[in-house]
């Protein structure tokens, strides 16, 4: 057992931390919040010459085949930066997606050009009455022809504004059980009776979108694995994408932890520093103890997946979910009220971490959601 | 006695008071409210009912509101579209509206432009505005909730002609000019100053977190007149014109993307000394009381105001879906709806007994602060639970077709973090309910403090 | 409106709290921790004679005719002096139902006894498999005879162990909904077929049985109220004394906070009070705020039970149920941690109080089964 | 080398050394164990897995436990029926067993009767123990936890030849003279005193909170030496045999209705000067590296023990009922269910980290701190879940054929209210996450105190 980063992985932080210092400083954030694609193709490009795209893609495709745990210390980066734009929605999801069912002509046509930067993409999973239930997916494909043909509405679809394909999911029969009867296929975005529109959210800094589908035709090449079992795939696909949220929520978290901190350190009142007041030290440490703590199963869900059976893997993740949304939501809530009415103000950064970290508490599967999957499995188990 | 509440009288006519005779006044014209009071009261029982004549009034109101309520106003419009300045009218016309239908300041008396009747109608009054409309009435609550109250019980004669009609047929919108930037939770770290110069203060400093100041008329601002004295004696309260010279208002965004407060820059801005409230030295002591009696108004208002918050949400319960079926049906979220009414109710209560201490005057003291704390936390708890409710719904804001309940709920769960920051700290009332109610002793830093506040 | 007490009601208070000053002190309470039957004649004769048992009987049987509100006042006095013993299971639950249900003989036979200290009587509701459901009544009276026969078990009964009679709910048939088919008997404690034993529980100042029925006959005079329709009146008896177990909650809170208080004043750690740390000060002021906040809900609840309408009353009971209970336990847990190490002892009171508070929030439905309950009016109304 | 870990080596032996000689010994030793580690480890990757051999002494031990379990052992049984008398009689035969099979001391020095091998062995140990008997295990506690690691790190080679091995072999059970009555949270405020006199400390003062000093044979106490230095430099470390004359124990019934705590009363006690580990002053130093190891291990080992308790909790939900159906299908309680496990494995998670840093030579620091509170928060939360559970049968306590799982919860939850007490209040360790760690400044009354602690 050894539960401490290699040096390797260490590397990996330390410069990632010093590509994003340069060009995701928060003015660019800021920027990006008011920009409809919301990345920048610089940043785009420089993103694809780290590496950052093909992280876990086979050599074949110019990728480095590295595992979760190594792509969760960039997307911890990836938090604590705030960094906007479709990465996660192209290579967490759309990527893993091909990587994981899509069949050796889907990956060259897709895998090598998101390598270089050059394609992004999506996933159009979540529907209008799933609420948190990744897995409720109602919109139906009827056959046609010697494909399919989609018609339904897809919500909060990450950066899809901005995709060149989207990998969508749907319903091609009724099952026993909701997860059969689930089929995967990839669209390019361009393709007739398809729209795209921009949800206004909350959080600016990842963009969601409404995708409506009508009479969408999919050509045999478009179907992604064995029709009616593309559960299975998503399921590893969503559990790789729910560690990435919780790596950005424990990087999130420790800056709203360091801003607070380092707040309470200079700010007097009543002729001491606010942080010499237990109120505010104790909020503080709790702080500390929720960040370590979340980083704990953060590490536990990535090396999971990378490592241990399937069972351990999904148990760990749904607990890594739950626990990390909360606490980034509560640090970061925590965090306005050290900062007190500087927190309270646009101008001041926290509210981004807030945003941020209400986005990506509901994004696949809330923590009610995740905690009833947790149990789903031990009494199976 | 036919003299109502507040009427001038003999003794305050034309004379400027001092701290103790306004205590004792606030305490005759409450001394009255109550003798009214016990002719209508059940002796024999603790009692929350309202009596025939006030459940009468209540839905005489009530009617009246629902006839008169403006067209274009809607909650999440008025909050979200609306500019100032429409809000700014909205809320003047509308203040106009009550008082020519006789439902503006129920319990000032009518030399001023009031009713002449109790704080219970009053409070009955904006609760229903609060159940219905809150909005309309918010931007107007420095005007309603400070300013006019402590012209009222310390301005003199000339103040009160001169103010209270307009604060209350909507000519006048008041802001509030207490914060200051350096100053933060230690409120009495008061530092702009008024130096007096030819019948005028000369007034230079900063405030911030001022609500309302872009669209005001006139500001209750505290300033220091004198540096000698210890922190919060050296305070005075004025009056001013937010149209006088060097007066800079400057909008500050908050989290919400709305800009609901502002800085105010001062530069030798020459406040006329008729516009002194009380003496000089009495600043603090007429911020604090007045605060005191607003808040015990305020926890039954809020409480109908959040009470219209839970039934949305429960409305909200049986739209949304989880994996297909409405959340309603969810026990998990069902306990949270009634969590969430179950605080409401406890706000409720709590004003309740506050108001009925003040109706037979008691005089509120610093357990005030739970009525402050509970209203925060209890929003704050309330947002919180609705945007778990909408799941990924919570994301999408006013504007786009899929937002719910028009997208008011993101407003809200925003705003709602600044609720335990603004107007006191929750840490701060946590203290002055641990070391002025419980008695615990303060700690060794500000224990030193001279001002021994 | 008018929410403060009357003076008569501020009268009672003072008295109630001279009398258990006197007559039950702690030490009186930790004796009876160790007493199979939890009480003095002394003491019960007293308590007979403040009127105590009568306050709510009408003036026929000896009665002051009081409301809820005069009662809750005296048991907000219990409540902080841990009275041991039957009141709560007489006077709460027995006398309540005869009063609601009862005939004239039956009131008649019972009602002067109660009142003159002489007679007690407890209520057999609770079932095993009910968990926190009161109104989950399973137990068969079948016909027999012209009366019924009673067989099953009823556990959690307060004080049955010194009961001359038991008011007993059991099902007389299958009704459309589970609030329909119950039935009430009242039969006395030395009936064949009945036996009653102790059981060992956590908060030894109220015990609880369990009873036992094989076979008990109750004749026609034993039926109280109409066969089959018994909720009703047992719903109104059950709201009351959940009123009841309020009002406890609030005195006991009450004096589980001014004991931490008064300990953080003279408690020295680091050369000062540690009622001068912002740690425990906040911790006694959030003690300070929840026990005034229960004491608004409580004087609602008893004012509505007395004044409003039904569906207020019992919106209003589920509510202070839910939280007076919660509040209980949270200050006497939060109590304990001001003490340290000494409110972790055995010797020191404190832990009697968390202990009480425990057994009163499960009693009579916990905070999630009033919840729930709220919801269906909510929803309903 | 063939040393191994702690064997004596020509620099310590019998020499009495410095604190910063031990120190750096410490880190030696751990350096010793980092070096085989490194070849099991993939070093790639982090990694909780174990290796090939940790894994299989892992399923050897617990089968060999499976095996020897004694008969009359129980969960409730143990705690609730026995006597000290039987407990500690238990304890020994236990303990011995393990022993002889050669499961004691994985980690100490084959020379002081232990296994020779890495701490990684008696983790494994340990959490398999917590897994299904830890309290067997836990009257021995101190013995393991506190009194073991300290005389082998800081004792001399007498301390460490006469003490180990019957540590190891169960014919020693040690308690912890530490607390008391006047010090509280402020641990360093010590006043017992012991004067050098003729080859004898002897001691006088009062003891608190010290469990199994009512069947210890032997005591670590912490003890006054020198009233003139700052308080945390006056403190000496001693080794008492609680047989000596003087020493009175006096047990504390505490809310369990158990008597866990004992109060010692040291009259005159003579205690031999060699019993003095490392040198006079040096106690503070001793006492506080000692308890940060112990805490990176026990945090592990708590976990096992708690996971132990959610899966009862989970086999007591599809048992008990709510309106005759089990709770199993209740989603609340799901919730609870579920947020119990996490909390668990939030602390298995975080042991393994501590454990990882100190097997690759780190000295664990104040970050410690967070163990306590997770361990302590944990249990007490997994406690009020399992008693909302339990609905009405919270309520009934062993020995009622009513009583569910042999009325093991209303125990722990009892017991569990001390966690967050003993060992350094909550409060104590978020004073040392905020100041020690987060680097924020100490309150005026603390800061200006003289030892600067």
């Amino acid at each position: 057992m050894d539960v401490r980063f290699s040096e390797e992985q260490v590397e990996i932080a330390r410069q990632a931390r010093r590509f994003l210092e340069n060009e995701c400083p928060i003015e660019y954030v800021r920027t990006m919040l008011e920009d409809e694609r919301g990345f920048t193709d610089q940043i785009w490009r420089g993103m694809a010459e780290m590496g950052w795209m093909a992280m876990r893609m086979p050599e074949a495709y110019g990728g480095l085949a590295m595992g979760m745990t190594d792509l969760a210390v960039v997307l911890e980066e990836m938090g604590r930066a705030l960094l906007p734009g479709p990465y996660f929605s192209t290579v967490l999801m759309a990527a893993e997606a091909l990587l994981e069912a899509g069949n050796d002509s889907q990956k060259e046509r897709y895998l090598p050009g998101i390598a270089q930067g050059e394609t992004r993409g999506a996933l159009a999973l979540q529907e209008p009455d799933a609420g948190a239930d990744p897995g409720y997916i109602q919109m139906k494909a009827n056959p046609a022809g010697d494909g399919f043909s989609l018609s339904g509405t897809k919500l909060f679809v990450p950066d899809a504004q901005v995709a060149d394909f989207l990998v969508v999911a749907a319903r091609t029969r009724e099952g026993q059980d909701p997860s059969d009867g689930i089929s995967l296929f990839v669209v390019d975005t361009g393709t007739a009776g398809m729209s795209v529109s921009l949800l206004p959210t909350m959080d600016a800094t990842r963009k969601l979108c409404a995708v409506d589908f009508k009479d969408v035709q999919v050509d045999p090449q478009g179907i992604l694995g064995k029709p009616h079992q593309g559960w299975a795939a998503l399921h590893r696909v969503l559990q790789r994408a729910q560690i990435g949220l919780c790596a950005e929520n424990v990087g999130g978290a420790q800056r709203a932890m360091e801003i607070a901190v380092e707040y309470a350190k200079i700010r007097v009142q009543f002729d001491q520093p606010i942080g010499a007041y237990q109120a505010v030290k104790h909020r503080c440490a709790r702080m500390f103890e929720e960040v370590e703590s979340s980083r704990s199963l953060l590490y536990w869900a990535a090396w999971a997946q990378d490592q241990a059976d399937p069972g351990e893997a999904a148990l760990a993740v749904s607990a890594a979910k739950a626990y990390c949304s909360e606490v980034n939501r509560n640090v970061a809530t925590s965090a306005i009220q050290v900062l007190g009415g500087t927190g309270f103000s646009w101008e001041h950064d926290i509210h981004l971490y807030l945003k941020r970290a209400k986005a990506n508490e509901v994004a696949l599967g809330d923590p009610v959601f995740h905690r009833e999957q947790l149990v789903l499995m031990l009494t199976n188990g | 006695s036919s003299r109502r509440r507040g009427e001038p009288s003999q003794e305050t006519r034309g004379e400027t008071i001092t701290v103790d005779r306004a205590m004792l006044l606030v305490r005759q014209l409450i001394e009255r409210d109550r003798a009214r009071y016990r002719a209508w009261m059940k002796e024999e029982f603790m009692d929350f009912r309202l009596t025939p004549e006030e459940e009468a009034f209540q839905k005489e109101f009530a009617a009246w509101l629902e006839r008169n309520l403006p067209d274009e106003w809607d909650p999440s419009r008025y909050r979200l579209e609306s500019s100032w300045e429409e809000k700014a009218r909205m809320h003047r016309e509308f203040q106009k509206l009550l008082f020519q239908a006789g439902y503006a300041g129920m319990n000032y008396p009518t030399a001023y432009g009031g009713q002449g009747k109790t704080l219970m109608e009053e409070v009955l009054v904006l609760e229903t505005i609060a159940s219905t409309c809150i909005e309309l009435w918010l931007t107007g609550i420095i005007t309603h909730g400070m300013a006019a109250p402590t012209i009222l019980i310390w301005g003199n004669e000339e103040q009160k002609r001169e103010f209270l009609p307009k604060c209350l047929n909507g000519t006048h919108i008041w802001c509030q000019g207490f914060s200051e930037p350096n100053a933060g939770s230690d409120v009495v770290n008061v530092s702009t100053r008024a130096v007096k110069e030819n019948g005028h203060y000369v007034v230079n400093g900063q405030k911030i977190w001022t609500s309302f100041a872009n669209i005001a008329d006139y500001c209750i601002l505290l300033v220091r007149t004198d540096t000698d004295s210890p922190k919060h004696k050296g305070l005075s309260y004025l009056l001013m014109d937010m149209k006088l010279p060097g007066v800079e208002v400057r909008p500050i965004r908050q989290i919400t993307g709305e800009a609901d407060f502002n800085e105010v820059f001062l530069e030798d801005v020459r406040v006329p000394a008729e516009m002194l409230v009380g003496m000089e030295g009495q600043g603090w002591k007429i911020a604090i009381t007045t605060l005191m009696f607003e808040r015990a108004v305020g926890d039954a208002v809020m409480a109908s105001a959040f009470l219209r918050n839970v039934h949305n949400m429960r409305e909200m319960a049986g739209n949304i879906k989880r994996s297909g079926k409405p959340v309603i049906q969810d026990p998990i979220f069902r306990q949270q709806l009634a969590q969430a009414f179950i605080e409401v109710m406890v706000l409720k209560h709590h004003g309740y007994r506050s108001l009925s201490q003040l109706l037979k005057g008691g005089v509120p003291g610093p357990e005030g602060s739970i009525g402050k704390l509970l209203w925060s936390e209890t929003n704050q708890k309330i947002c919180e639970f609705a945007m778990e409710m909408l799941g990924p719904y919570s994301q999408i804001m006013h504007g786009s077709p899929w937002a719910v309940q028009g997208g008011t709920w993101q407003y809200l769960f925003l705003r709602s973090k600044g609720n335990t920051i603004e107007a006191g700290t929750s840490e701060i009332q946590r203290n002055i309910i641990g070391e002025r109610v419980l008695n615990l002793p303060k700690d060794m830093s500000r224990a030193s403090r001279q001002d021994g506040r």
